[in-house]
Protein backbone atom coordinates (compact mmCIF):
# COMPACT_ATOMS: atom_id res chain seq x y z
CA UNK A 1 0.00 0.00 0.00
CA UNK A 2 0.71 3.50 -0.08
CA UNK A 3 1.84 5.63 2.88
CA UNK A 4 1.66 9.47 2.89
CA UNK A 5 4.00 10.55 5.61
CA UNK A 6 4.13 13.67 7.32
CA UNK A 7 7.94 14.30 8.86
CA UNK A 8 8.91 16.47 11.73
CA UNK A 9 12.46 17.53 13.41
CA UNK A 10 15.45 15.67 13.10
CA UNK A 11 13.00 12.72 11.33
CA UNK A 12 12.69 15.02 8.62
CA UNK A 13 16.35 15.69 8.69
CA UNK A 14 16.95 11.89 8.28
CA UNK A 15 14.18 11.62 5.57
CA UNK A 16 14.67 14.71 3.67
CA UNK A 17 11.12 15.64 3.09
CA UNK A 18 8.67 17.45 4.86
CA UNK A 19 6.24 15.11 3.43
CA UNK A 20 6.69 11.64 1.43
CA UNK A 21 4.98 8.52 0.39
CA UNK A 22 6.24 5.54 0.50
CA UNK A 23 4.76 1.83 -0.75
CA UNK A 24 5.18 -0.29 1.81
CA UNK A 25 4.26 -4.10 1.44
CA UNK A 26 1.59 -5.29 4.93
CA UNK A 27 -0.94 -3.14 5.99
CA UNK A 28 0.18 -2.26 9.73
CA UNK A 29 2.38 -0.10 11.31
CA UNK A 30 4.94 -2.52 11.83
CA UNK A 31 4.96 -2.99 8.20
CA UNK A 32 5.79 0.87 7.57
CA UNK A 33 8.59 0.89 10.51
CA UNK A 34 10.45 -1.82 9.17
CA UNK A 35 10.57 -0.78 5.97
CA UNK A 36 11.74 2.99 7.51
CA UNK A 37 14.37 1.01 9.07
CA UNK A 38 15.71 -0.55 6.04
CA UNK A 39 15.79 2.58 3.91
CA UNK A 40 16.77 5.29 6.83
CA UNK A 41 19.27 3.70 9.02
CA UNK A 42 20.10 6.28 10.40
CA UNK A 43 16.37 6.60 12.19
CA UNK A 44 18.08 3.43 14.30
CA UNK A 45 19.95 6.22 16.32
CA UNK A 46 17.36 7.95 17.81
CA UNK A 47 16.28 7.45 21.38
CA UNK A 48 13.20 6.36 20.36
CA UNK A 49 11.01 7.18 16.87
CA UNK A 50 6.44 6.72 17.27
CA UNK A 51 4.46 6.67 14.58
CA UNK A 52 0.77 8.82 14.63
CA UNK A 53 -1.62 8.19 12.74
CA UNK A 54 -4.42 10.35 12.38
CA UNK A 55 -3.13 12.39 15.17
CA UNK A 56 -2.85 9.87 17.59
CA UNK A 57 0.19 7.90 18.88
CA UNK A 58 -0.26 4.28 17.02
CA UNK A 59 0.59 0.99 18.23
CA UNK A 60 2.74 -1.39 15.82
CA UNK A 61 -0.38 -3.75 15.10
CA UNK A 62 -3.00 -1.28 14.10
CA UNK A 63 -3.96 -1.52 10.24
CA UNK A 64 -3.14 1.43 8.16
CA UNK A 65 -5.73 2.96 5.40
CA UNK A 66 -4.82 4.76 2.46
CA UNK A 67 -6.52 7.97 3.57
CA UNK A 68 -4.42 7.41 6.52
CA UNK A 69 -2.80 10.74 7.95
CA UNK A 70 0.24 9.08 9.20
CA UNK A 71 3.12 11.16 10.80
CA UNK A 72 6.64 10.22 12.01
CA UNK A 73 7.25 11.62 16.12
CA UNK A 74 11.09 11.62 16.95
CA UNK A 75 11.59 12.25 20.73
CA UNK A 76 9.59 15.15 21.92
CA UNK A 77 11.32 18.45 22.99
CA UNK A 78 8.03 21.20 23.69
CA UNK A 79 8.48 23.31 26.74
CA UNK B 1 -7.71 27.83 26.26
CA UNK B 2 -5.35 25.72 23.82
CA UNK B 3 -2.96 28.08 22.13
CA UNK B 4 0.11 27.24 19.50
CA UNK B 5 1.32 30.68 17.87
CA UNK B 6 4.49 32.11 16.62
CA UNK B 7 3.58 35.42 18.28
CA UNK B 8 5.06 36.26 21.87
CA UNK B 9 2.69 34.48 24.16
CA UNK B 10 0.66 37.38 26.31
CA UNK B 11 1.23 35.78 29.85
CA UNK B 12 -2.13 37.79 31.28
CA UNK B 13 -3.98 36.45 28.44
CA UNK B 14 -3.18 32.72 29.59
CA UNK B 15 -3.73 33.78 33.08
CA UNK B 16 -7.06 35.75 32.39
CA UNK B 17 -8.45 32.60 30.24
CA UNK B 18 -8.61 30.19 34.04
CA UNK B 19 -10.01 33.29 35.92
CA UNK B 20 -13.57 31.03 37.40
CA UNK B 21 -15.41 32.36 40.50
CA UNK B 22 -14.90 29.84 43.13
CA UNK B 23 -11.07 29.72 42.32
CA UNK B 24 -9.27 30.47 45.21
CA UNK B 25 -5.83 28.89 44.00
CA UNK B 26 -4.21 29.81 40.21
CA UNK B 27 -1.15 28.32 39.53
CA UNK B 28 0.75 29.88 36.39
CA UNK B 29 4.38 28.13 35.22
CA UNK B 30 6.08 30.12 32.44
CA UNK B 31 8.95 28.17 30.40
CA UNK B 32 12.24 30.82 29.40
CA UNK B 33 14.77 29.92 26.81
CA UNK B 34 17.79 29.31 28.41
CA UNK B 35 21.24 31.06 27.44
CA UNK B 36 23.21 28.40 27.51
CA UNK B 37 22.92 24.43 27.23
CA UNK B 38 25.62 21.97 28.39
CA UNK B 39 27.93 24.47 28.65
CA UNK B 40 27.55 26.36 25.42
CA UNK B 41 26.30 29.15 24.34
CA UNK B 42 22.60 29.48 22.94
CA UNK B 43 22.05 31.67 19.91
CA UNK B 44 18.64 30.84 19.08
CA UNK B 45 15.94 28.36 19.36
CA UNK B 46 13.93 26.83 16.23
CA UNK B 47 10.56 25.00 17.85
CA UNK B 48 7.79 23.40 15.02
CA UNK B 49 4.69 21.84 16.19
CA UNK B 50 2.64 18.88 14.67
CA UNK B 51 -0.23 21.14 15.30
CA UNK B 52 -3.09 19.61 14.93
CA UNK B 53 -1.94 16.60 17.18
CA UNK B 54 -0.09 18.86 19.49
CA UNK B 55 -3.62 20.56 20.13
CA UNK B 56 -5.53 17.10 20.63
CA UNK B 57 -2.66 15.98 22.84
CA UNK B 58 -2.73 19.18 25.00
CA UNK B 59 -6.53 18.43 24.97
CA UNK B 60 -6.01 14.94 26.67
CA UNK B 61 -3.56 16.33 29.34
CA UNK B 62 -5.97 18.77 30.67
CA UNK B 63 -9.33 16.86 30.28
CA UNK B 64 -6.98 14.29 32.33
CA UNK B 65 -5.61 17.23 34.92
CA UNK B 66 -9.58 18.86 35.10
CA UNK B 67 -10.70 15.12 36.19
CA UNK B 68 -7.54 14.77 38.73
CA UNK B 69 -7.96 17.97 40.55
CA UNK B 70 -11.25 19.47 39.57
CA UNK B 71 -9.74 22.39 38.00
CA UNK B 72 -11.82 25.09 37.20
CA UNK B 73 -10.00 26.37 34.57
CA UNK B 74 -6.82 25.41 32.55
CA UNK B 75 -5.09 26.63 29.65
CA UNK B 76 -1.49 26.11 27.60
CA UNK B 77 -0.02 28.10 25.63
CA UNK B 78 3.08 27.00 23.00
CA UNK B 79 4.92 29.27 21.06
CA UNK B 80 6.95 27.78 18.18
CA UNK B 81 9.49 29.60 15.57
CA UNK B 82 12.87 31.11 16.17
CA UNK B 83 13.23 31.73 19.96
CA UNK B 84 15.61 34.29 21.78
CA UNK B 85 17.29 33.04 25.21
CA UNK B 86 15.21 35.03 27.80
CA UNK B 87 11.93 34.82 25.22
CA UNK B 88 9.09 32.67 26.82
CA UNK B 89 8.13 29.32 25.35
CA UNK B 90 5.22 28.18 26.80
CA UNK B 91 3.06 28.92 30.04
CA UNK B 92 0.81 26.65 31.51
CA UNK B 93 -2.10 28.37 33.77
CA UNK B 94 -4.88 25.98 36.05
CA UNK B 95 -7.32 27.48 38.44
CA UNK B 96 -8.59 25.06 41.22
CA UNK B 97 -10.71 25.45 44.52
CA UNK B 98 -7.56 25.69 46.71
CA UNK B 99 -3.74 26.15 45.95
CA UNK B 100 -2.75 22.14 46.54
CA UNK B 101 -4.34 21.16 43.60
CA UNK B 102 -3.36 23.84 41.43
CA UNK B 103 -0.02 23.25 42.25
CA UNK B 104 0.08 19.96 41.77
CA UNK B 105 -1.70 19.80 38.30
CA UNK B 106 -0.08 22.46 37.15
CA UNK B 107 3.35 21.10 37.17
CA UNK B 108 1.91 17.60 36.14
CA UNK B 109 0.15 19.66 33.38
CA UNK B 110 3.96 20.73 32.29
CA UNK B 111 5.60 17.50 32.89
CA UNK B 112 2.91 15.89 30.80
CA UNK B 113 3.38 18.54 27.84
CA UNK B 114 7.30 18.10 27.71
CA UNK B 115 6.82 14.07 26.87
CA UNK B 116 3.84 13.51 25.06
CA UNK B 117 3.06 17.11 23.03
CA UNK B 118 4.86 16.68 19.44
CA UNK B 119 6.61 19.51 19.69
CA UNK B 120 10.64 19.74 19.07
CA UNK B 121 13.34 22.60 19.89
CA UNK B 122 16.57 22.89 18.01
CA UNK B 123 19.66 24.64 19.67
CA UNK B 124 21.20 26.72 17.45
CA UNK B 125 24.69 27.25 18.48
CA UNK B 126 27.81 29.39 17.26
CA UNK B 127 29.15 25.93 15.60
CA UNK B 128 26.08 23.81 15.16
CA UNK B 129 22.90 22.73 15.80
CA UNK B 130 21.00 20.05 17.04
CA UNK B 131 17.69 18.22 18.04
CA UNK B 132 16.86 18.61 21.73
CA UNK B 133 16.49 14.75 23.26
CA UNK B 134 16.92 13.14 19.59
CA UNK B 135 19.58 11.03 20.62
CA UNK B 136 20.27 8.77 23.61
CA UNK B 137 24.01 9.97 24.14
CA UNK B 138 22.92 13.32 24.68
CA UNK B 139 22.39 14.94 28.12
CA UNK B 140 18.38 15.49 29.41
CA UNK B 141 17.80 19.04 28.72
CA UNK B 142 14.89 20.80 30.93
CA UNK B 143 13.49 24.16 31.95
CA UNK C 1 10.38 42.68 45.35
CA UNK C 2 8.23 42.60 48.79
CA UNK C 3 5.23 44.75 48.55
CA UNK C 4 1.81 45.14 50.60
CA UNK C 5 -0.88 47.78 48.96
CA UNK C 6 -4.22 48.65 49.23
CA UNK C 7 -4.39 48.94 45.76
CA UNK C 8 -5.18 45.63 43.07
CA UNK C 9 -2.00 43.75 42.36
CA UNK C 10 -0.77 44.19 39.17
CA UNK C 11 0.17 40.25 38.56
CA UNK C 12 2.47 41.04 35.67
CA UNK C 13 4.43 43.24 37.41
CA UNK C 14 5.54 40.73 39.81
CA UNK C 15 6.30 37.96 37.23
CA UNK C 16 8.54 41.01 35.92
CA UNK C 17 10.20 41.74 38.96
CA UNK C 18 11.74 37.81 38.95
CA UNK C 19 12.53 37.51 35.17
CA UNK C 20 16.58 37.34 35.05
CA UNK C 21 18.59 35.90 32.46
CA UNK C 22 19.59 32.15 32.89
CA UNK C 23 16.23 31.32 34.37
CA UNK C 24 14.40 28.52 32.46
CA UNK C 25 11.55 28.28 34.89
CA UNK C 26 9.12 30.65 36.29
CA UNK C 27 6.15 30.22 38.89
CA UNK C 28 3.28 32.14 39.84
CA UNK C 29 0.67 31.84 42.48
CA UNK C 30 -2.19 33.78 42.38
CA UNK C 31 -4.67 33.63 45.72
CA UNK C 32 -8.02 35.38 45.33
CA UNK C 33 -10.75 35.68 46.96
CA UNK C 34 -13.55 33.19 47.31
CA UNK C 35 -17.33 33.79 47.38
CA UNK C 36 -18.05 30.94 49.86
CA UNK C 37 -16.69 29.98 53.39
CA UNK C 38 -18.00 26.74 55.48
CA UNK C 39 -20.86 26.95 52.87
CA UNK C 40 -21.93 30.68 53.68
CA UNK C 41 -21.79 33.76 50.81
CA UNK C 42 -18.89 35.89 51.35
CA UNK C 43 -20.18 39.46 50.84
CA UNK C 44 -16.31 40.96 51.38
CA UNK C 45 -12.80 40.39 53.16
CA UNK C 46 -11.12 42.79 55.37
CA UNK C 47 -7.37 42.86 54.97
CA UNK C 48 -5.05 43.86 57.66
CA UNK C 49 -1.41 43.86 58.23
CA UNK C 50 1.63 44.64 60.84
CA UNK C 51 3.19 45.83 58.24
CA UNK C 52 7.07 46.54 58.79
CA UNK C 53 6.78 42.87 60.08
CA UNK C 54 4.89 41.70 57.65
CA UNK C 55 7.58 42.74 55.05
CA UNK C 56 10.39 41.13 57.70
CA UNK C 57 8.93 37.94 57.75
CA UNK C 58 8.39 38.32 54.09
CA UNK C 59 12.01 38.53 53.42
CA UNK C 60 13.31 35.92 55.87
CA UNK C 61 11.26 33.40 53.92
CA UNK C 62 12.56 34.67 50.37
CA UNK C 63 15.98 34.46 51.80
CA UNK C 64 15.36 30.75 52.68
CA UNK C 65 13.77 29.95 49.66
CA UNK C 66 16.57 31.39 47.80
CA UNK C 67 19.28 29.72 49.43
CA UNK C 68 17.31 26.20 49.57
CA UNK C 69 16.75 26.25 45.47
CA UNK C 70 19.22 28.21 44.18
CA UNK C 71 16.36 30.93 42.86
CA UNK C 72 17.26 33.77 40.75
CA UNK C 73 14.42 36.15 41.63
CA UNK C 74 11.61 35.73 43.65
CA UNK C 75 8.92 38.18 44.88
CA UNK C 76 5.82 38.24 46.85
CA UNK C 77 2.68 41.09 46.64
CA UNK C 78 0.08 41.18 49.14
CA UNK C 79 -3.08 43.21 49.42
CA UNK C 80 -4.29 44.70 52.30
CA UNK C 81 -7.95 46.44 52.87
CA UNK C 82 -11.70 45.14 51.57
CA UNK C 83 -11.60 42.57 48.91
CA UNK C 84 -14.24 40.92 46.94
CA UNK C 85 -14.80 37.46 46.36
CA UNK C 86 -12.65 36.94 42.58
CA UNK C 87 -10.40 39.76 43.67
CA UNK C 88 -6.61 38.93 43.99
CA UNK C 89 -5.27 38.79 47.41
CA UNK C 90 -1.63 37.54 47.11
CA UNK C 91 0.59 37.03 44.65
CA UNK C 92 4.02 34.68 44.57
CA UNK C 93 6.03 34.98 42.04
CA UNK C 94 9.46 33.06 41.59
CA UNK C 95 12.09 31.69 38.73
CA UNK C 96 14.82 29.33 38.80
CA UNK C 97 16.79 27.65 36.49
CA UNK C 98 15.12 24.72 35.64
CA UNK C 99 10.65 24.39 36.36
CA UNK C 100 10.96 22.00 39.71
CA UNK C 101 13.15 23.68 41.70
CA UNK C 102 10.15 26.72 40.35
CA UNK C 103 7.17 24.81 41.33
CA UNK C 104 8.50 23.48 45.12
CA UNK C 105 9.91 27.40 45.75
CA UNK C 106 6.67 28.82 44.95
CA UNK C 107 5.00 26.30 47.07
CA UNK C 108 7.33 26.87 50.19
CA UNK C 109 6.68 30.60 50.05
CA UNK C 110 3.07 30.73 50.18
CA UNK C 111 2.73 27.71 52.45
CA UNK C 112 5.08 29.89 54.70
CA UNK C 113 3.55 32.88 53.91
CA UNK C 114 0.29 31.82 55.38
CA UNK C 115 1.37 30.44 58.59
CA UNK C 116 4.11 33.27 59.69
CA UNK C 117 3.29 36.39 58.06
CA UNK C 118 1.13 38.68 60.25
CA UNK C 119 -1.67 39.43 58.39
CA UNK C 120 -4.76 38.85 59.43
CA UNK C 121 -8.41 38.56 56.75
CA UNK C 122 -12.02 38.59 58.73
CA UNK C 123 -14.70 37.36 56.71
CA UNK C 124 -18.06 39.24 56.59
CA UNK C 125 -21.25 37.49 55.91
CA UNK C 126 -24.88 38.43 55.35
CA UNK C 127 -25.30 38.08 59.41
CA UNK C 128 -21.91 38.39 60.95
CA UNK C 129 -18.25 38.37 61.04
CA UNK C 130 -15.57 36.15 61.33
CA UNK C 131 -11.73 36.60 62.11
CA UNK C 132 -10.16 33.65 59.97
CA UNK C 133 -8.59 30.61 61.96
CA UNK C 134 -9.00 32.96 64.98
CA UNK C 135 -10.84 30.11 67.31
CA UNK C 136 -10.03 26.67 67.74
CA UNK C 137 -13.23 25.12 66.98
CA UNK C 138 -13.15 26.78 63.44
CA UNK C 139 -12.66 24.75 60.25
CA UNK C 140 -9.25 25.52 58.50
CA UNK C 141 -9.87 27.97 55.62
CA UNK C 142 -7.36 27.67 52.91
CA UNK C 143 -6.98 28.82 49.40
CA UNK D 1 7.42 48.26 84.01
CA UNK D 2 5.26 50.14 80.94
CA UNK D 3 4.71 48.38 78.37
CA UNK D 4 3.60 50.11 74.88
CA UNK D 5 1.60 47.21 73.15
CA UNK D 6 0.19 47.43 69.02
CA UNK D 7 -2.93 45.09 68.51
CA UNK D 8 -4.04 43.14 65.59
CA UNK D 9 -7.03 41.33 64.03
CA UNK D 10 -9.55 39.55 66.39
CA UNK D 11 -6.80 41.01 69.67
CA UNK D 12 -7.81 44.00 68.88
CA UNK D 13 -10.99 43.55 69.23
CA UNK D 14 -10.52 41.90 72.56
CA UNK D 15 -8.42 44.53 73.67
CA UNK D 16 -10.70 47.54 72.22
CA UNK D 17 -7.60 49.35 71.46
CA UNK D 18 -5.14 48.97 68.02
CA UNK D 19 -2.78 50.66 70.61
CA UNK D 20 -2.50 50.57 74.46
CA UNK D 21 -0.43 50.99 77.06
CA UNK D 22 -0.19 48.13 80.31
CA UNK D 23 1.88 48.78 83.59
CA UNK D 24 3.25 45.16 84.24
CA UNK D 25 5.51 43.52 87.20
CA UNK D 26 8.71 41.70 85.90
CA UNK D 27 10.20 42.59 83.02
CA UNK D 28 9.23 39.44 80.82
CA UNK D 29 7.54 38.42 77.69
CA UNK D 30 6.01 35.85 80.23
CA UNK D 31 4.90 38.49 82.87
CA UNK D 32 3.30 40.61 80.61
CA UNK D 33 1.44 37.62 78.78
CA UNK D 34 0.72 36.53 81.78
CA UNK D 35 -0.53 40.32 82.97
CA UNK D 36 -2.76 40.12 79.60
CA UNK D 37 -4.39 36.54 80.43
CA UNK D 38 -5.66 37.97 83.35
CA UNK D 39 -7.15 40.88 82.28
CA UNK D 40 -8.57 39.38 78.85
CA UNK D 41 -9.10 36.25 79.53
CA UNK D 42 -11.11 36.03 76.07
CA UNK D 43 -7.75 35.84 74.55
CA UNK D 44 -7.41 32.43 75.83
CA UNK D 45 -9.97 31.22 73.70
CA UNK D 46 -7.50 32.08 70.96
CA UNK D 47 -5.68 29.45 68.75
CA UNK D 48 -2.47 31.06 69.57
CA UNK D 49 -1.56 34.12 70.55
CA UNK D 50 2.32 35.38 69.40
CA UNK D 51 3.95 38.29 71.24
CA UNK D 52 6.16 40.06 68.81
CA UNK D 53 8.98 42.47 70.59
CA UNK D 54 10.42 45.00 67.58
CA UNK D 55 9.01 42.86 65.03
CA UNK D 56 10.20 39.88 65.43
CA UNK D 57 8.57 36.70 67.22
CA UNK D 58 9.33 36.40 71.06
CA UNK D 59 10.42 33.78 72.91
CA UNK D 60 8.61 34.14 76.48
CA UNK D 61 11.72 34.30 78.47
CA UNK D 62 12.90 37.25 76.70
CA UNK D 63 13.43 40.54 78.54
CA UNK D 64 11.22 43.91 77.46
CA UNK D 65 12.85 47.11 77.76
CA UNK D 66 10.73 50.70 77.99
CA UNK D 67 11.69 51.41 74.36
CA UNK D 68 10.49 48.54 72.69
CA UNK D 69 7.99 48.06 70.12
CA UNK D 70 5.39 45.11 70.96
CA UNK D 71 2.71 43.32 68.92
CA UNK D 72 -0.15 41.05 69.91
CA UNK D 73 -0.17 38.41 66.88
CA UNK D 74 -3.15 36.74 67.36
CA UNK D 75 -3.62 33.52 64.26
CA UNK D 76 -2.43 35.33 61.22
CA UNK D 77 -4.54 34.11 58.49
CA UNK D 78 -3.12 35.96 55.13
CA UNK D 79 -2.81 34.48 51.83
Amino acid sequence: MKCKIKTFGIARDILGNKELIMEITGNKVIDLRNELSEKYPKLESLKSLFIAVNQNYAEDHMELKDSDEIALIPPVSGG
Amino acid sequence: MINITENPIEIIKVIDAVAALGAGGLNVFIGNVRGTANGKTVRWLEYEAYEGMAVAEIKKILDAATLRWGLLGCAVSHRVGTLKPGETAVVVAVSAPHRKESFEACEYIIDQVKVKVPIWKKEVFENGEEWVEARPQMTIHSN
